[in-house]
């Protein structure tokens, strides 16, 4: 078969998905080898915005130059891969999208204009654009992407890990951030796959890999409550990488409304 | 001193796919594909018995495995087929691949047919769609075995003529005069000479010993609830309707969980069960 | 059975010998109040006084993910080896995780053997050690608060010294390695351990009452408590992963880069999940979270009985410890039953 | 007659920019570097939130100096706070900054500038003509994220430090694992600067900077200190960086640009090994005769061979605070007590790319009520623009395609990093 034109993309972000395949050190060449790498400007000084295979797009659209080259790069590609939880869910960029971008923008460059940019308020790829398959976390694991470029070369839609936090914490034997030190512990509403890394390092999970499908916010909100924590300290806790979601979004209302 | 696990271990490992190559790939209709298979080991190959009803997992290298009803029947050896619908990554991936390609098998799981029960009385097999990849391995072997069964009848609803899997082989059956062959379909073209109408429309062609009959079923559950109210209005005995179910599995002998309902593993305990059975189970189809 | 006496002084000079029979594990702190089975190098780096390990003795037999074969495009699946060699020596197991044990046994035989799980199996050897229930035990209601096969040697604690049973020929080796060390039963030991077990029968707090349990549950299958547990149960699987009779696994293929060799690999699973019985399509079998919430108690205190004539739950109260919903296995059977003042009612029942 | 010239994207970085040039009768009418990475108002987003978050969304600027923002964020806090942490949290602080430099000035030298000064296209072109090349430089970069996940649990967006120190310690043998690395590692580093020593760096231009640089004490070479030195003779206390950096909005881009006394300045390696090189001894000092660094320091491009300086001295550094921990690791010592309260604090560390200032004010409840961040790439962008110019000045005769490539490796020269460069201030 021959080798996937493949193109690598980051629009507003910390550039951690990108450079997590620059981490891999002991496959990058294999990996680089293994594609036809048609455009990867972090990593590469000549790029040819062709046709593609596979297309990996990292970050959130935050602006409208954002919006016409994730449009762009889907218009040129079999497969629209969103790499990380920014592009995934929105990420910390997306963290407080109440609020809106022009107020944010008064408040850190006063008055003064910053030229060309047409805020958009940051959201993930599937929200502009179809997206056919999607690696979280911040950043996402090594493995997962090593694992799932051996897929797509395979011609698969790559598995991945489909458990909460939780889950892998207790297959590591933690000591159990919520039921034992009573901290806000995301474990049982996040997606896996880190090897529950946090609880693993005697921290709290803070839910950077994205929510796990059917999160039950409600009762994990309600536990957290039940703690003693305060509303305002659990949403702010939930918010940092995932707000834009759909049971997230519910869960604030809920309380809103109550 | 023998460790009381010694036996355990050395027992052949049930997860043990075996290297088997594809010999022939017949596309029946869209999106379902008759794969005749070869193991590589000939005496593997040779001692390779089943019974109807029984399946295999199919193992496509670095995608996974899947469970898949044999489909001919055990009287016809040195072959395996199996009838799969393009559904998922492992069959996506066999579908990719081609004549000559190496696959993993193993198996046979699950109960089969009882077929040693069935002996010596009316057979009716009722299949709807995909349904008649397991139902035609059954026919086959009582065809192979046509002296062991007393009458045999066939119903199977497909949505339209293009849907009628191994339509060919059954235009030939249709006109042997040991078996009643009667296919229908939902959606009629002017080319269909047989029945137009639901595979349960088919019971009026038909007259029942329901005492001296097992009725083998296999379908979607919509032609369960329908085929099962008929069988039950012609008098047919719980025992005496065996149906296959489907659940989701991953090891196919028992131990993983994911095919569990109620006391039973669909793997193991099935994928045949009685109505009875089935009914008790709670989460039926 | 052969039973001995062992006096605590000469604890450790027995633990050393063991060191020649395997690599020891036992419980060991891990933070305050959890315990794992961990490598142990010295009897006093031992938490003999644990009630219950994070983690049960499942993961020595089952790793959480653990590759089962490798494959190669060219040859076909080769069974992952397993080292047959390395034994080792678990010390200071619980009843109610022998019986676990002795659970696992069953489900992993019968008509189709694991290989895997028993080749572990059998280079295990278990030392068994009494103890005392805290206020989630409820395993003298599950019939596995005592052991009666299933370890090498057992120790019960009677003050100052352990009343050893002997449970299989290799424990008996091992008493033999230092024979020294032990001493034939006494009276009095043997009022004192009589003495310990009335004790520790007086302690128990939970209880649930096993008759008939299975049709109770069948009469409470539309039961509105399933609809509120699966409100508030996060899906989280953590109950399934500390659970000593949980199996349930995944099986995943992982290929390498090369698109030409990789390894089939087992992970624990949960029927928590969303996707257990989720077929390709979309159907679901158990699509809401109530019904799986229910499965996992039908298929442990209903299920299982049929198939094996006994829950597959042994009552060390893990599950009700981890859940962050705090649900609380003893507390559904209770409202299943019906029953009020639960706390109060002692049945003690034994087969 | 009027031309323009234009590097867009600006490749080998990490980040969103490029530059614009418009020429007139052979002067320059307009150049402006654009850093177009989208905003993202990090300091507004940290409002709020607890003085315990903090860290975890201010990292978020960027990847691969996440560790770096992240000590800077929880130093500030731990001022604010009032925390002191202890001596084997600093030490294990310091290693995690030496990892992030042995990742990043690697990433930087191996698969960015080399390529690019030999003229090919990317770091796995170069592995096909220098496959031991390539190869060296993945291993030491490799190494660094590797004491990066001891440290910090893992390479990017650390999950394992937090307010007081770290959430988890290494365990000896870990730390023994590393050691052997390490001394590995410096071998390689070793390898790796005679390689750049046959190199020739180009000079496209000379330009004299101001340098700025945490000043560490004790007159020791290392990333953190408790003043900035500058180039002009100045020193200030962390507390006032404000006066160093002076911060503009500038119109065409979305970062800030900082002036020092009215003037662009310069942070990072080369400015680091100008303001404090002959504190070097070891393999750092060989390092910078190697590789001939010496004053003036007028070539931007010499900041490629100062990170190779920073690289030895950084695997050195590693090596010895390893064994240090070795010896006497307290697997036992609790994170110190936090009492939360209202106050404001700074954190200030050398990230790769020069200094890095986080700046919070909690209330009482120890929710942020103020956020300033002020990043390197912020800082250099005026220095950098200063040099643009010089380069076009002086090569005005050249085509323009090589004016366009002179630009290009000028800019690439500063590791621009322009994703950190988003700014956020606010008070
Ligand atoms: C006893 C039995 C007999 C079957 N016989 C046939 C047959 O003859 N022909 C045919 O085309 N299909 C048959 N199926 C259905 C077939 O197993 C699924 O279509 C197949 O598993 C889809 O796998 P996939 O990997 O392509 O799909 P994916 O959606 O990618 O599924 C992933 C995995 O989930 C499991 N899974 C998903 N769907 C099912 C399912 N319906 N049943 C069991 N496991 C599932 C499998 O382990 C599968 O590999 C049978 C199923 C069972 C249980
Ligand atoms: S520590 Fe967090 S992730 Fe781990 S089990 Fe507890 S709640 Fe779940
Ligand atoms: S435990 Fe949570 S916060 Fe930590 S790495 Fe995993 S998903 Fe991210
Ligand atoms: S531990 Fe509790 S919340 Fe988690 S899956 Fe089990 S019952 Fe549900």
């Amino acid at each position: 078969m021959a080798k996937p034109k493949v193109g690598i993309y980051g629009l507003t972000s910390c550039a951690g998905d990108q450079l997590v395949l620059v981490n891999c050190e002991d496959e990058l060449l294999d990996i680089v080898g293994a594609l036809d790498l048609k455009s990867f400007v972090m990593g590469q000084s000549i790029n040819d915005e062709c046709e593609l295979d596979i297309a990996l797009v990292e970050g959130v659209v935050a602006n409208q130059h954002d919006k016409e080259t994730l449009e762009d790069i889907r218009s040129r590609s079999a497969l629209l891969i969103a790499l990380g939880t920014c592009a995934v869910w929105g990420g910390v960029p997306a963290s407080k999208n109440e609020v809106s971008r022009a107020e944010f923008q008064k408040a850190v460059y006063g008055t003064e204009t910053t030229g060309h940019e047409e805020l958009i308020t940051p959201l993930p790829l599937s929200h502009f654009v179809p997206v056919d398959f999607r690696i979280s976390g911040c950043p996402i694991e090594k493995e997962e992407l090593v694992g799932s470029i051996a897929s797509l070369l395979h011609g698969d839609i790559p598995v991945l890990t489909n458990i909460p936090v939780c889950t892998e914490c207790k297959m590591a034997e933690n000591i159990c951030q919520m039921v034992d030190l009573n901290n806000i512990c995301l474990g049982p509403v996040t997606l896996a796959g880190c090897q529950a890394r946090c609880p693993g390092h005697n921290r709290p999970c803070v839910g950077c890999r994205g929510p796990i499908e059917e999160a039950n916010f409600a009762s994990e909100y309600t536990l957290l409550l039940e703690k003693g924590f305060t509303s305002s300290e659990v949403i702010n806790r939930m918010r940092i990488f995932a707000y834009p979601c759909e049971g997230l979004q519910a869960q604030v209302e809920k309380i809103e409304n109550e | 001193m023998p460790s009381p696990y010694d036996t355990l271990i050395r027992t052949p490992n049930p997860y043990q796919p075996r290297s088997a190559r594809i010999v022939r790939i017949t596309p029946l209709v869209k999106d379902n594909v008759l794969f005749q298979f070869r193991f590589e080991d000939e005496e593997f190959s040779r001692e390779f018995s089943y019974k109807p009803g029984q399946f295999v997992e199919l193992s496509i290298f670095g995608v996974g495995e899947c469970p898949i009803s044999i489909s001919s029947s055990p009287t016809r050896k040195g072959f395996l087929e199996l009838c799969v619908r393009r559904a998922g990554r492992v069959t996506n991936a066999l579908y990719q691949l081609k004549e000559n390609d190496l696959v993993g098998i193993r198996g046979p799981y699950g109960n089969g047919f009882p077929v040693a029960a069935m002996e010596n009385k009316n057979l009716l097999l009722i299949a709807g769609g995909l349904g008649m990849a397991p139902i035609r391995s059954l026919l086959n072997y009582a065809l192979d075995n046509r002296s062991d069964f007393h009458d045999v009848i066939l119903m199977y609803g497909a949505r339209d003529p293009g849907e009628v899997l191994f339509r060919n082989e059954l235009e030939t059956i249709r006109h042997r005069d040991d078996i009643k062959c009667l296919l229908t379909v939902d959606e009629a073209s002017s080319e269909w000479d047989g029945y137009t109408g639901v595979v349960t429309e088919l019971f009026k062609e038909v007259k029942l010993d329901a005492a001296a009959t097992y009725a083998a079923v296999c379908g979607p559950p919509i032609v369960y609830k329908f085929v099962l109210k008929e069988l039950l209005a012609q008098g047919f005995s719980k025992n005496h309707i065996l149906m296959s179910l489907e659940r989701k599995m991953k090891c196919g002998v028992g131990k993983c969980g994911h095919c569990s309902i109620g006391y039973k593993y669909t793997c193991i305990d099935g994928p045949i069960f009685t109505y009875w059975d089935a009914m008790n189970l709670r989460e039926l189809i | 059975m052969k039973v001995l006496t062992l006096s605590k002084k000469n604890a450790t000079p027995f633990f050393e010998a063991l060191k020649s029979f395997g690599k020891t594990y036992g419980p060991v702190e891990k933070g305050e109040k959890a315990y794992s089975f961990q490598p142990v190098e010295s009897f006093s780096q031992l938490a003999l006084d644990y009630k219950r390990t994070i983690l049960p003795l499942k993961k020595f037999f089952y790793k959480p993910c653990q590759p089962v074969f490798h494959f190669n495009k060219d040859s076909g699946y080769q069974p992952a080896e397993e080292d047959l060699e390395e034994k080792i020596v678990l010390f200071g197991v619980h009843p109610c995780d022998i019986n676990a044990l002795n659970i696992l046994d069953l489900v992993n035989s019968g008509p189709y053997v694991d290989n895997y799980y028993f080749v572990k199996r059998q280079n295990n050897l278990i030392i068994g050690i009494s103890c005392m229930p805290d206020e989630l035990c409820f395993c003298r209601s599950m019939s596995t608060d005592f052991a009666e096969t299933g370890f090498d040697l057992f120790l019960s604690d009677i003050g100052d010294s352990y009343v050893v049973r002997v449970g299989t020929g290799i424990g008996d080796d091992m008493v033999n390695a230092v024979p020294d060390l032990f001493s034939p039963i006494d009276e009095e030991s043997s009022r004192a351990y009589k003495d310990s077990s009335n004790e520790r029968s007086a302690m128990f707090q939970r209880y649930i009452e096993l008759s008939d349990l299975p049709e109770i549950m069948d009469l409470e299958f539309h039961s509105e408590l399933w609809e509120k547990l699966g409100e508030r149960c996060l899906a989280c699987g953590s109950c399934s992963m500390i659970c000593p009779t949980c199996n349930c696994y995944n099986i995943i293929d992982k290929l390498n880069l090369d698109q030409k060799t990789g390894e089939r690999i087992r992970q624990w699973d949960s029927c928590l999940f969303k996707d257990f019985a989720e077929v390709s399509g979309g159907h679901n079998f158990r699509s809401k979270r109530a019904s799986r919430v229910q499965q996992r108690y039908l298929h442990k205190q209903q299920g299982f009985v049929e198939q094996y004539g006994r829950p597959s739950c042994v009552g060390c109260g893990r599950c009700t410890m981890v859940c962050p919903a705090k649900i609380d296995i003893v507390e559904i059977l209770h409202t299943i039953r019906g029953e009020r003042n639960h706390r109060r009612r002692k049945s003690d029942r034994r087969r | 007659m009027s031309e323009t010239l234009s590097v867009n994207p600006l490749c080998l970085v990490e980040g969103h920019g490029r530059i614009e040039v418009e020429l007139d009768q052979g002067r320059i009418k307009k150049l402006e570097l654009n850093l177009i990475e989208g905003s993202r108002f990090f300091e507004a987003l940290v409002k709020g939130h607890s003085y315990n978050e903090v860290h975890h969304i201010s990292c978020r600027i960027c990847a691969i100096c996440s560790s770096v923002h992240q000590l800077s964020a929880l130093n500030a806090i731990e001022d604010a706070l009032g925390v002191k942490v202890s001596p084997q949290t600093e030490l294990l602080r310091e290693l995690l900054i030496l990892g992030g430099n042995i990742e990043s000035h690697s990433l930087h030298l191996f698969c960015l500038a080399i390529p690019d000064i030999l003229g090919y296209p990317s770091a796995a072109a170069l592995a096909e003509d220098h496959l031991e090349v390539a190869k060296l430089g993945l291993g030491l970069k490799k190494l660094g994220n590797e004491v990066q996940e001891l440290t910090a649990g893992r390479a990017i967006h650390s999950s394992n430090t937090t307010v007081g120190g770290f959430g988890r310690l290494p365990a000896v043998a870990e730390l023994k694992e590393i050691k052997a690395k390490l001394e590995k590692g410096l071998d390689d580093g070793l390898a790796a600067l005679k390689f750049l020593s046959t190199l020739e760096f180009p000079r496209y231009a000379s330009s004299e900077s101001v340098f700025i640089a945490l000043n560490p004490p004790a007159g020791k070479f290392g990333f953190k200190g408790p003043t900035i030195l500058t180039s002009t003779g100045k020193e200030f206390d962390i507390h006032d960086y404000r006066k160093v950096c002076n911060e503009k909005v500038v119109r065409y881009s979305h970062a800030k640009q900082s002036l020092f006394e009215g003037k662009p300045f310069m942070v990072g390696s080369l400015a680091r090994v100008a303001l404090l090189g002959d504190r070097l001894d070891g393999v750092g000092a060989d390092a910078m005769k190697m590789l001939n660094l010496s004053p003036p320091y007028d070539n931007i491009i010499a900041n490629n061979p100062a990170q190779a300086v920073e690289l030895a001295y950084s695997l050195e550094r590693s090596l010895a605070i390893v064994n240090e921990l070795i010896e006497k690791i307290n697997l036992a010592e609790p994170l110190p007590e936090i009492k939360v309260r209202a106050g404001q604090g700074t954190g200030a560390y050398e990230a790769p790319r020069g200094s890095l200032y986080h700046h919070y004010e909690l209330d009482e409840n120890g929710l942020v009520t103020g956020a300033d961040i002020v990043t390197p790439t912020a800082q250099n962008a005026a220095n950098l623009e200063k040099d643009l110019r010089a380069v076009v000045e002086n090569s005005i005769q050249s085509k323009s395609t090589e004016i366009e490539h002179f630009m290009a490796v000028t800019a690439r020269a500063y590791d621009p990093c322009i994703s950190c460069s988003v700014h956020l201030i606010q008070r």
